[in-house]
């Protein structure tokens, strides 16, 4: 299928947005549509938006299903703000997406749905493909449903199941519409559907007769073509978050030379994490499935003592379960790696949604002065390294290490130029094996004086055997101790520890391209995409603004405060109320602007342009 | 003893010489109250050790909060004092993680039972290779005193001083409820027979859960007075052998028979005679069984069993654990990190 | 039925009207996958309501999370959906504060087995009066399809693509071994064997475990069609009746007998006789009986037991409470605040 | 016992410490003579310290159990410094107690403890009383046991039994030696002794023999008078703050009308509020001793949903397990009283030791935005209006009130005047009992427009069911809604109603005598007393300083930001690393100055008064 027959026009990007039912599987179309335009070599990013229930009931507002897909041939950083296509499957993905579209959209709608009682069951009191209220659009009524029921008619399947496959002619479609390529969509299909010929091939027809429906319909005068980006050089696959933060923590138990045990406790979005680690058995990976977040973080903190790279994998409810056990890692001084992909809360919140609030939990959710080393990806793909990151910070310094991802990463997925295994950094482990005192006693808490780390001395070392626990000890012996003096050297001597870490990280990378910046954009976690993104806007209405991003939330790199200090204004969006914000005012007393919103969705770039412009005049007029 | 008595230890090194109790003391000065009968276990416990043959420092002890979760810091092993009824979850993840250990956890009534209910429960449930020693004193003891969850109802404590509403657990009861393959029980005064049931934990691969009755003379002392004293223990205590018919009194004069109307009844011998008396079977798959026997004894103690309620074998958690990895690495080769990075769909530029 | 079926719910003001199902159905869209079973409980709970005769608002459903949690949105009466496992906690808070409240606590196998096994348990043996219904599909429904603590052993699901590793529980021998007072199966499909557990339930004062078989269409379905099937459904059912002999099969062919090594069997009533056929008795106060038949039944479901497991009177936790409230006004009477606030040892200053 | 054959000196003040073994009765030595000294009209501080274990082993260091008074004719602050009398049963009460006291304090010695034996067990190799190593202090070396004993040998009791009443007889002896009055000593005895006749007049003879002993020796010239303090008039109790607690939610509940609902689950330094509210049944109070800390939070919370005052009480690690169910209490917004009696962490740490470092836990321990108002005593006797006052704020704006508490507060103690029932505050309830909308729907999300607090309609009220959950809830109908703009609303909402409360709560208390200080001493919780104290000591040395102590932590009262601007520097001292500290500087980007002890001990006046007196001059230089 690469004939054409239609003129071809070039476009550097295209967001796409397709919705529709629960059960129409929009997510499973939207996978398939940016593996083909992965494997074209575009620049891409994406954005699942789907509801908490597992089948909300069918044709109503909780029950869409969306999926958003950004791809250019150039280098972007988010799924885009608003569409340029919307594939709406029926009433009610019309209804929950159309206040997204931009004026002049194409909006592709599935007009088999739009009966009347599956309009009023969304409200609309008139059919909105009648009424006029679409003018702004470029609308493609297609009978989406009819058209798929009609090529498959000739296979032995029933109706419904005809039905089902109306996402693969929806496929079809956008595929010829974006000259995507299709052996990969069709290998897949011939993969999922094995073990039912006819389904399999009734899937097939329907994407192709989609793709044919694109050729021949005159709805439809050109189709686009998007170059491949030109990304740096290397091989890439796409990733999303949850992936690459399971994939990095293999990777960090084969650099650590440690076997890798994770504990955790289903829950959105964080339990792919758990599916994921849970299939390289061959790699020496442990998945415990615990009773819950605090049996799950339990065991991990006791295969830590055993000597492995131990996991915990959450979500914000999970975390604050774990806050106690992760306060004895700080006490009992183990490594330990506490996974949080954040999702919108407070209390069950919005699972499927995503948000940044749970960093202050992660800083301050312990009882007593428990301060953990705290890191975020920016990307999906980033989640790899940051994993790796995080085990190193456990390891060295011998400390529960919060990870902070969230639903957006954790589901979201780009491009990922894939790493030599050499060029991986070595964070081996060496095992206290020895007696570490001139009398031949062992001390558990005597530290390495640079890193102020405790030795690691697993069960089975002979001569060495000791006991740990979350009572106050004795500086060096760690014998239990009631010790005024000795607790206020013990607490601050952790707290020492975890910002002695500072010395191991690279200062602040703060992009200002032109140096005259007078505003600095400060963000962490997922909204690195829509900084970045709105910076460009910013600059490219030739306006001066530098942006940098934390990895490390704590501690800070050194240089922040000389950092923050440099610029006129320090504006910090985020998804929460002003997490950070409120620690770089309280650490570096600078005046920080919030800039927040809480929607369970990724700020939009144009949205964060318009503040940060905003913001820049305001300076300038000072 | 040779180390071919603990064929469930057989994957952790062996002691490279003999050792003896006092290899097994640490030098800290042991914190409980005198009179405490968590001494009496802690003498029986280092005693014990040596038994196994295995290396001291393949031993962890892992425990709760509470007076008696002190414990790991006087065996001188590996050890860990965690918090507040998590050391099942804890210890769970030592045990699979690490074949080559004998974990022990040491929990206190209200540590294993209350705080940390759930967690004992799943780890009976899972078989973990555990051995679980749950000294019940049926009191709060580090908390100065208030009623746990096996006190008996009306308990006047610190906390009700009115009396305690809510019935108690019965320990073993309550892990066979929850699939436990090894359940048993002692006392703290006895040593010779705690010993024997340590043994028999030991020998036991998997989950093993022993109740340990404790005296506490602060808070709840006498609170096992009857299965002691030499007036009354021997008409109260019923010694579970293996494979023997369930009698006991000073000429094991009382027996156990299963009554008409399906239950068990207590009968005196010399009129039932020796054929109908029942059979103590522990290694019945059925828990029914262990499950009569455990609620013989009301909270009074009048016949209270004691031994080995339950043994059989189920496979066990670590064991399968690591049978998955070895048949993942046999089946598909041991994992190359550059091929999983790479997955199946990649695009190269140049 | 009247008012006098249900003296367990003497405190509860009645309703002033009759109600029907439908006065017990909220606007609420139900938001289940098409064919869930759960559906099936809601419309089998809501036509049993009015039966109680109660006040609609003295009604109380509060449920933790998981798709069978949801319950309570889709039930015109007071309700909680509260977070996971903590339902029977924040249920034992209400009612035994609120005597004259009829509440009813909604879980899952993971809600309240996995995470929230110990407040199961705990309200099990303080018999608060709560009736727990328990939707038992066997898998995490909500997190999209996770083995949960019930399903069978080497389960292949999202997070054991090698087959679990964990021996399920026995849900009702769990009840049974924490000391609850009622408990109960039923199954989603049978409105009218589920309706009469419910009414067994409502009747019995104090904590009542009703264990439903729930078919998840999405991510376990099935798992109970060995019991639904015609063709297998009377020989894999044993319905148990109050003073009845245990016979089951089309023509009650089959019987349960005690066998002379003293477990149970089931025979052929042709060839066994009646006579030594077992009769079940739910209130003896010995729980053995009733964990015995909870064992009958393996993971195949072959030999499953329906109906009221057990059904006995202990003091509930929450009259106890509310009456030492009573007596201690009546013995000390109702308290003066200047009074208490004065103590006993006061000085005063001019 | 009034004649004196001795000359009395007037003293304004003291401070006396008992130290002993944990099985030598000093607490209770310590609470008879703070009871004497209380029935006489001094004022008077207590601080109580013990080991963690019941019994630790006699005669070791970690044994030692110690007991402070301070009791003076004039209002006093603090449990003072320095002793200027130790009692110290053994060789380990006076090795551990030794640093503490000031060269030429009287130090009263128990000789017949120190054996070779006792001496080797806590590392002195030579008698202290013999090597010289005590010159510096006015040392009473008594046989405290051998003396007992001999006066009870006419008693038919074992010499064990005898032994054990030593600590009567050095009770008797510091009674005699400050002229305390012994009638409620004596009376005590008797009640406590009723079972056992022998050991009830043993113990009365001991403490006669101890008196008489004084009257008696040489080694005493002089007894002491301490006039009772002028305080306001009154009628006055001792009152430590568990019980003060306790006392204050028996009358939240009936000021506000409501039943009160105690779920708790025993742990240090806390328990004691389980302990006394399980003994009001007749005021209607429910107690419920749960399995752990989440069922007892989870219970409170559930009586709360019923219409009860529902109170969770715990310490740091329970509140940390406790966090998931306070967010729910902040999602359903219902009133809930959460108190946590700090103690010395991480972890475990040292449970009978105080701290104040779980205020930031309080803020932000829990996952998503998940704001709730926090209130802290200053005193023992000031715990009973922090009970109410958390009351108020809880059911006024249906939200989890944390209230902070610590271990010092909590067995500490001093003279209360006992407030007239009519003068609380009147807290009355009103449930909603009507629809509140026009159309007779009931909407439990439709906020007070005031307070924005919801509807608080509770079970058994007809036409108002309702179903309420953890999931984001539409504004008003309070319906599952999964809309980006509502949850944004909603986490405003929630913020907006907690920070509405500061408008009810009264401006900043500073205490600033001269007017003249550049300097101000910002403290919370209970370091009121030793910052109160140091100020008054900076104040006699002719320094400015003004002092201002904060009760409600969040929201912030609304003058806070302008009273620290109002000054050069600020300076915050706490029983942390800083928690205060940052939340004002992050808040107000005041530069203000954390000085932090992390000594599980409250802070002495003298040490705070020197660093005080430095900010001063460093400001006066400037
Ligand atoms: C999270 C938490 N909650 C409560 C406590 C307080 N606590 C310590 S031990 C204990 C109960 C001890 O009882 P048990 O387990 O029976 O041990 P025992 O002292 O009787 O040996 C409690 C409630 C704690 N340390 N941590
Ligand atoms: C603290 C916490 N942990 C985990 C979750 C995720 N979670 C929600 S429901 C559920 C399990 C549901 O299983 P079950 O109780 O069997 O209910 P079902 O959906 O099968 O009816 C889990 C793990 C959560 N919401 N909160
Ligand atoms: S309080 Fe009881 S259990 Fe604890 S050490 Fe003392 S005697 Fe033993
Ligand atoms: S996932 Fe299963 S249990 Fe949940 S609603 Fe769907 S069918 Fe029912
Ligand atoms: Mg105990
Ligand atoms: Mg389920």
């Amino acid at each position: 299928m690469v004939a054409m027959s239609k003129d071809v026009r070039q476009l550097d990007r295209v967001i796409i947005r397709f919705a529709g039912d629960s059960g129409d599987g929009m997510q499973l179309t939207g996978d398939r549509f940016t593996t083909e335009t992965a494997s074209f070599g575009n620049d891409l990013s994406t954005l699942p938006d789907f509801p908490a229930e597992i089948r909300a009931p069918a044709g109503t507002l909780p029950g869409v299903s969306a999926f958003q897909l950004h791809f250019a041939d150039h280098d972007i950083m988010t799924p885009g703000d608003r569409p340029d296509v919307l594939v709406a499957m029926n009433p009610a993905a019309l209804k929950a997406n159309l206040e997204d579209l931009p004026r002049g959209a194409d909006l592709i709608v599935n007009t088999d749905e739009f009966s009347k009682r599956n309009l009023t069951k969304v409200g609309y009191e008139a059919n909105p493909l009648d009424d006029g209220s679409l003018e702004a659009y470029n609308v493609h009524p297609i009978g989406l449903t009819s058209m798929t029921v009609e090529a498959l008619k000739e296979f032995s399947i029933t109706k419904k199941e005809a039905e089902r496959a109306k996402n693969m002619f929806a496929l079809g479609l956008l595929s010829w519409l974006y000259n995507r390529p299709t052996e990969g969509t069709l290998k897949f299909l011939e993969v999922k559907f094995a073990k039912n010929e006819q389904i399999m091939r009734a899937n097939i027809a329907a994407f192709n007769a989609g793709w044919n429906f694109g050729e021949t319909t005159e709805d439809f005068s050109v189709s686009y073509e998007i170059k491949p980006a030109r990304l740096p050089s290397g091989t890439y696959r796409n990733i999303s978050g949850n992936l690459a933060l399971a994939y990095g923590l293999v990777a960090a138990s084969k650099q650590t030379g440690l076997p890798l045990f994770l504990g955790s406790y289903p829950i959105t979005p964080a339990s792919d994490i758990l599916h994921e680690l849970s299939k390289h058995k061959r790699f020496g990976v442990r998945t415990f499935q615990a009773e819950d977040e605090i049996a799950a973080v339990g065991a991990a903190l006791g295969a830590a003592y055993g000597g492995s790279l131990a996991v915990t994998s959450t979500s914000g409810p999970g975390l604050a379960l774990k806050a106690e056990t992760v306060g004895l890692g700080v006490s009992l001084e183990l490594p330990l790696i506490v996974v949080d992909v954040q999702r919108a809360g407070p209390s069950t919140g919005m699972p499927t949604k995503t948000e940044q609030a749970d960093l202050l939990q992660a800083m301050f959710g312990r009882n007593g002065e428990a301060p953990v080393p705290i890191v975020a990806p920016r990307s999906p793909a980033d989640c790899f390294e940051t994993a790796l990151e995080a085990a190193r910070i456990a390891t060295t310094y011998r400390v529960p290490v919060i990870l902070l991802s969230d639903g957006y990463l954790a589901n979201g997925s780009e491009p990922w130029r894939i790493p030599a295994v050499e060029d991986l950094p070595d964070l081996t482990v060496e095992f206290t094996t020895e007696p570490n005192r001139p009398d031949g006693e062992f001390w558990p808490y005597l530290r390495d004086a640079t890193t102020l780390a405790r030795p690691w001395a697993v069960p089975g070392t002979a001569g060495l055997e000791h006991r740990i626990g979350g009572i106050e000890k004795a500086d060096g012996t760690g014998n239990i101790s009631y010790d005024a003096a000795n607790h206020d050297l013990m607490v601050r001597t952790r707290q020492a520890k975890v910002d002695g870490i500072a010395a191991t990280i690279p200062p602040t990378d703060v992009e200002d391209p032109d140096g005259l910046a007078r505003v600095l954009v400060l963000g962490w976690g997922s909204t690195y995409g829509p900084i970045g993104a709105a910076c460009r806007r910013v600059r490219r209405e030739g306006l001066s603004v530098a942006q940098a991003h934390l990895r490390h939330l704590n501690p800070f790199p050194s240089d922040l405060g000389d950092v923050l200090r440099r610029y006129d204004r320090v504006l910090v969006p985020e998804m929460n109320l002003g997490q950070l914000a409120m620690l770089v005012r309280a650490r570096f007393l600078v005046d920080a602007i919030s800039y927040n919103r809480v929607r369970g969705m990724p700020f939009k770039a144009e949205e964060l342009a318009s503040v940060i412009t905003g913001v820049i005049e305001e300076v300038n007029e000072q | 003893m040779s180390e071919s008595d603990f064929p469930s230890l057989r994957l952790v090194p062996k002691a490279r010489e003999p050792q003896k109790a006092k290899d097994f003391k640490t030098d800290q000065e042991v914190r409980w109250c005198p009179g405490c009968g968590d001494y009496a276990i802690l003498a029986a416990v280092q005693s014990f050790m040596p038994e196994l043959g295995i290396a001291r420092e393949n031993t962890v002890f892992v425990s709760g909060i509470g007076c008696s979760s002190r414990f790991p810091y006087y065996m001188n092993t590996y050890g860990m004092h965690s918090i507040h009824g998590r050391a099942p979850a804890i210890a769970t993840g030592l045990a699979s993680s690490r074949q080559d250990l004998s974990v022990w956890v040491v929990t206190g009534d209200g540590d294993g039972l209350s705080i940390g209910g759930n967690h004992l429960i799943h780890a009976l449930r899972r078989n973990v290779n555990l051995k679980i020693l749950l000294f019940n004193n049926r009191i709060y003891g580090l908390t100065k005193g208030q009623y746990s969850p096996t006190s008996e109802l009306g308990k006047i404590t610190k906390s009700t001083p009115f009396g305690s509403l809510d019935a108690p657990f019965n320990p073993l009861s309550l892990a066979l409820g929850a699939d436990a393959t090894f359940v048993a029980r002692s006392i703290d005064s006895d040593r010779k027979h705690l010993t024997s049931v340590l043994r028999a934990a030991a020998a036991h691969r998997g989950s093993a859960f022993v109740e340990i009755y404790q005296n506490c003379n602060i808070f709840n002392d006498e609170a096992f007075e009857p299965l002691k004293d030499p007036a009354t223990r021997d008409d109260f205590t019923i010694r579970l052998e293996d494979g023997a018919p369930i009698r006991w009194g000073a000429n094991a004069e009382h027996g156990l028979y299963r009554s008409p109307g399906n239950g068990l009844v207590a009968g005196e011998v010399a009129e039932q005679g020796e054929a109908g008396l029942l059979v103590h079977d522990p290694h019945n798959d059925d828990p029914s069984h262990a499950f009569e026997l455990s609620r013989l004894a009301d909270i009074s103690l009048a016949r209270t069993p004691i031994g080995v309620f339950r043994a059989v074998d189920r496979p066990v958690y670590d064991d399968m654990m690591s049978d998955q990895l070895d048949k993942a690495r046999a089946t598909q080769g041991e994992g190359d990190l550059a091929t999983l990075l790479a997955g199946s769909d990649t695009w190269t530029i140049d």
